[in-house]
């Protein structure tokens, strides 16, 4: 048929992008640039941490706020706060049970296991948030890892009878209280000094990161790693529980 | 209406693995530059990904896809920071400062692929949803039926 | 092309009343009109005579597949995969322009 | 020496600040006044921050190079933000009047206005990249707001094309990133105007240029943005096209400043002016087709794109403040027509068989429409007309008769579309139940006053464009190179 020719077509054409990509790529060439200057100054032991909360801080607002957008959006997907839910009824409307939150979970092997292994993410989870500015790691890998572990278990015993169980709200009021906290702490650089974002050392003649003598003094950096673990571990907790459940969209469009 | 994705183009998706053994092999063998080595993987696994994207109707395999792309960028990304001889950017105690300045590899990229992964996942979720919603619907997750004109 | 046919095309379409069978025609006239200025400008760019030649042979054969405006819109349906398909070919041809046509 | 503080990131922040607590709070009675209230507070942002370049967390100038994040402000940029948070709270204040409003709609609306001024204000290609994501995950929210069907699909279309060129644009970063080893804009254009070109810089203009037509909507991505602004709700389509027209000004002259008479951007420019010229005409002619008023709107949106773009992408000082003053004058005139639309689909519907004689029932709001109407199509005293006047003379001044030609026509089939609107919903002869009908359904006081300030507006500044083109003359000056064909 004549579709041979959107064939021809396509795949040359698709051709030409991926050697225009793979000509780029091939050569790559890198200027050390910036880099000189984030390696040559020291602020805290670990560098990534610094280039993400002080030099590159706002970026790093921003993709908070892309979680929280996301979360947002992705609740809306299931009728939470619609003009209008006439879709999602007919969708999921008419139905007597809940078939995905039915499933039971795996075996009792897996179950028995599933338990500690997550409470144990759980705490390296705290631990590598708390300790974000002198060791690897940092707000997102740790707030990731606690996700992961809440994640582990709705996997192993299904949603409904999980026995590690995060309300909705407290959920949500952690999230909005991480994203706020980074908001604030931001401001306060305003208050200072007239930078938004500003890494604060010292207020008012005392340390605002109290650490033991020897360590470095990492200013605002823990508390925003705090904040933006709160909020990622929030985050992505929500999203899989909307994803992992009918119940919520039952509830949001009967009412 | 449309025909010319039915073929079964997921062959092609089996090539990814062949050619990453291939540059495997020229690393191992021809004592291949590991930076280069990595932008071409980043770019094959980057295109591998756009291929999903146009050619592949099915709705979940193109946000698979999706995410392969992202992972292709996020390589090149990482990749950019690579040093020969580098160290992690993470100055212990006991170091010296100028040799950890000159050694430690760049910071930058691996801080924007931070952020960036948190931006697929986030972009991955709201899609993963409205696919959920369109299986529900259609009981199906072939591109052409659930996303056909209207 | 005749009114006449034009406006069986376009009930075809579901809006056949007078006034959006004019703006179809409208529509359809711009459309030749983009062809004949660009096919001028691009000529004009690359000052060559031979381009020019090729350039209205393509708007002869534009007018004898008259009227392309149906064909316009189905190639601008939202379908997944005609839009995917359009965005790979632009792509493309951006690709080879930027890189290729120096 | 006594510094007045610089508030700059305010209009970033608070907006965000807002957005979360209005998330927190979303069922609450108050939803009603506390949006009111922000609304009004909306309008002072821009002015207070101090023009000049400013550095998040004070990482300025190190060893010659920018360290930080940095802003830039100035007069051109105070008024285009001015502009979108004028619309932004119009549209808050009509959505006051909705019946299901809600904390949700508030806050995505206020993340999509702090992340466009960043898009705007940034000088930093990461930073752009960001809220960029934002803006096109906001865009899907609003969209899957209005709940129907079509407006799932048509989000998830946005959301799968978003993701690619997202990824694109964010590899074209990275390329850019690799060559000249810094994400400030200004850095960069000063290591690209001294170093030769490679291919790696191709790449990562390519890239730029994906983004920027994902961004705003020019083709190969019209199909999909007419479709989001046609499946969302009239009054939030009116947002959803403003923002993309900030982030085609924003990304069009981060691109002009990067690469801005170096020899190598002559093809991709030619791309550009191409590309702008795709968006008008088939915006245009998928216009003249449609019988749905809101679609019809929509595929006009992607025509006008096409027109800030061509001004832009011509690149001269006088392109560039045609360009610009274009992009404001179509924020107030297509959210006027949006809003219009808003009006017309609850007195009845969208469709535009099934509307008809409803002049005698509402004259205002018709005189409003038809004003806005003719603001699009560039009739005299309207803002549009100054503008299109300023395109047509920036095409000619770069001895491109054939642009000012196409745009002519454009324009031409943009009225005819617009009075085959007009003619359909207000002046066709219609039966006397459905009269009856239109008596019985209310229209909400709220939108009739957005629409009335933008009538205003329109009307303003075509009388007084100066206001506009004084400020943003330096600024293009700047960033403006003079050529001819």
């Amino acid at each position: 048929m004549s579709y041979i020719n959107r064939e021809i077509a396509v795949s040359l054409s698709f051709m030409f992008f991926g050697a225009a990509i793979l000509y780029s790529v091939y050569n790559i060439n890198v200027v050390e640039g910036v880099n000189a200057i984030y390696t040559h100054s020291y602020i805290i032991p670990n560098f990534v941490t610094a280039v993400l909360f002080d030099w590159r801080g706002f970026d790093t607002l921003g993709e908070c706020l892309i979680l929280i957008n996301s979360v947002l959006v992705t609740g809306m997907v299931f009728g939470r706060g619609l003009f209008n839910s006439e879709f999602l009824k007919e969708v999921y409307g008419n139905q007597k049970k809940l078939n995905i939150d039915e499933i039971e979970g795996f075996t009792p092997i897996i179950k028995v296991l599933a338990i500690p292994m997550s409470i144990i993410l759980m705490i390296l989870g705290v631990y590598v948030i708390l300790g974000g500015h002198i060791t690897p790691g940092g707000g997102f890998q740790g707030g990731s890892l606690i996700a992961a572990s809440y994640i582990l278990a709705i996997v192993s015993f299904g949603i409904r009878n999980c026995p590690i169980n995060f309300n909705h709200k407290f959920l949500e009021t952690l999230e909005s209280f991480g994203a706020l906290i980074f908001l604030i702490l931001g401001l306060t650089g305003i208050a200072v000094s007239g930078y938004y974002l500003l890494n604060i050392h010292s207020l008012f003649g005392m340390n605002v990161f109290p650490s033991p003598t020897g360590l470095e003094n990492a200013g605002i950096i823990p508390y925003l790693n705090t904040a933006v673990g709160l909020k990622v571990l929030a985050g992505l907790s929500t999203i899989t529980t909307l994803l992992s459940s009918e119940r919520v969209i039952v509830k949001n469009i009967s009412d | 209406m449309i025909l010319y994705y039915d073929i079964n183009y997921d062959i092609i998706l089996i090539l990814y693995p062949i050619i990453e053994i291939a540059i495997i092999l020229l690393i191992l063998v021809m004592n291949m530059d590991l930076q280069l080595a990595s932008f071409i993987t980043a770019g094959i696994l980057a295109i591998v990904g756009l291929y999903g994207v146009f050619f592949v109707d099915n709705v979940l395999k193109k946000i698979i896809a999706l995410s392969a792309l992202g992972n292709g960028v996020n390589l090149t990304l990482i990749a950019i920071g690579y040093k020969a001889g580098g160290i992690v950017p993470i100055k212990m105690p006991s170091m010296e400062f100028t040799m950890f300045a000159t050694k430690a590899v760049y910071p930058l990229p691996q801080a924007l692929v931070l952020t960036n992964i948190v931006i697929e996942a986030s972009m991955l979720a709201i899609m993963l949803a409205l696919s959920i919603v369109f299986y529900k619907k259609y009981k199906t997750l072939k591109a052409s039926i659930i996303l056909k004109e209207d | 092309m005749e009114y006449d046919k034009f406006q069986k095309q376009m009930e075809k379409e579901k809006h056949g009343d007078g006034i959006s069978v004019g703006a179809g025609l409208t529509g359809e006239l711009t459309l030749y009109s983009f062809l004949v200025m660009s096919v001028l400008l691009l000529s004009r760019v690359f000052s060559d005579i031979l381009f020019a030649v090729i350039g209205i042979s393509i708007i002869g054969i534009a007018i004898s597949f008259m009227p392309m405006l149906f064909k316009f819109n189905r190639e601008n349906s939202n379908h997944i995969n005609m839009q995917l398909f359009w965005v790979s070919v632009f792509v493309g041809i951006l690709s080879v322009v930027i890189y290729f046509a120096k | 020496m006594v510094k007045i503080m610089n508030l700059l990131p305010l209009i970033v922040v608070y907006p965000l600040i807002m957005a979360i607590i209005f998330n927190y709070i979303y069922k609450s009675k108050v939803i009603r006044i506390l949006a009111l209230l922000m609304a009004l507070s909306l309008i002072i942002l821009p002015f207070l921050g101090s023009y000049g370049t400013y550095f998040f967390g004070a990482h300025g100038m190190e060893s010659g190079l920018i360290s930080g994040i940095a802003y830039i402000f100035n007069p051109a940029k105070q008024i285009i933000i001015f502009t979108l948070m004028l619309i932004g709270s119009l549209v808050l204040i009509t959505g006051i009047g909705e019946k299901r409003v809600n904390g949700l709609f508030v806050s995505l609306l206020l993340m999509g206005l702090a992340s466009v001024s960043a898009v705007v204000l940034a000088d930093d290609l990461f930073n752009i990249y960001v809220f960029y994501e934002i803006v096109a995950i906001v865009q899907t929210g609003l969209v899957i707001a209005s709940g129907t069907e079509k407006a799932y699909k048509s989000a998830f279309r946005y959301m799968i094309m978003g993701n690619m060129a997202g990824s694109l644009l964010l590899l074209g970063i990275a390329f850019l990133l690799s060559a000249t080893g810094t994400l400030n804009i200004s850095d960069m254009h000063n290591y690209l105007a001294n170093n030769p070109a490679t291919p790696t810089i191709y790449g990562g203009l390519l890239m730029l240029i994906i983004g920027l037509c994902y961004g705003s909507g020019l083709p190969p991505f019209h199909t999909v943005k007419a479709d989001i602004y046609a499946r969302a709700k009239p009054f939030v389509a009116s947002m959803l096209q403003t923002y993309s027209k900030a982030i085609l000004v924003a990304i069009m002259l981060v691109i002009l400043k990067l690469f801005g008479g170096l020899s190598y951007f002559n093809t991709a420019h030619g791309a550009l002016i191409a590309l702008s010229i795709f968006g008008m005409v088939f915006g245009v002619v998928m216009a003249l087709l449609q019988s749905d008023y809101k679609k019809l709107l929509s595929y006009h949106a992607i025509s006008q794109v096409g027109y800030v773009a061509a001004g832009l992408a011509i690149g001269t000082p006088l392109g560039i403040v045609a360009g610009i003053f274009h992009a404001i004058n179509n924020f107030i005139y297509k959210s006027a027509l949006f809003l219009g639309a808003h009006i017309v689909s609850q007195k009845k519907s969208s469709n535009l068989a099934k509307l008809g004689g409803l002049l005698p029932i509402m004259p205002t709001v018709a005189f409003m429409i038809l004003c806005a109407k003719l603001a699009i199509s560039g009739v005299p005293p309207f803002n549009g007309f100054q503008s299109k006047l300023l395109l047509a003379e920036a095409a000619m001044n770069v001895n491109m008769p054939e642009l000012a030609i196409i745009m002519i026509l454009v324009s031409v089939g943009t009225f005819v579309s617009m009075m085959k609107a007009f003619y359909l919903i207000f002046l066709k002869p219609c039966s006397e139940e459905q009269i009856k009908e239109y008596k019985t359904t209310k229209v909400s006081k709220y939108s009739i006053f957005s629409l009335a300030v933008l009538t205003i507006l329109c009307i303003l500044l075509g009388i007084y464009p100066d206001i506009v083109i004084n400020q943003i003359t330096p600024y293009a000056n700047e960033i403006g190179r003079i050529w001819t064909l």
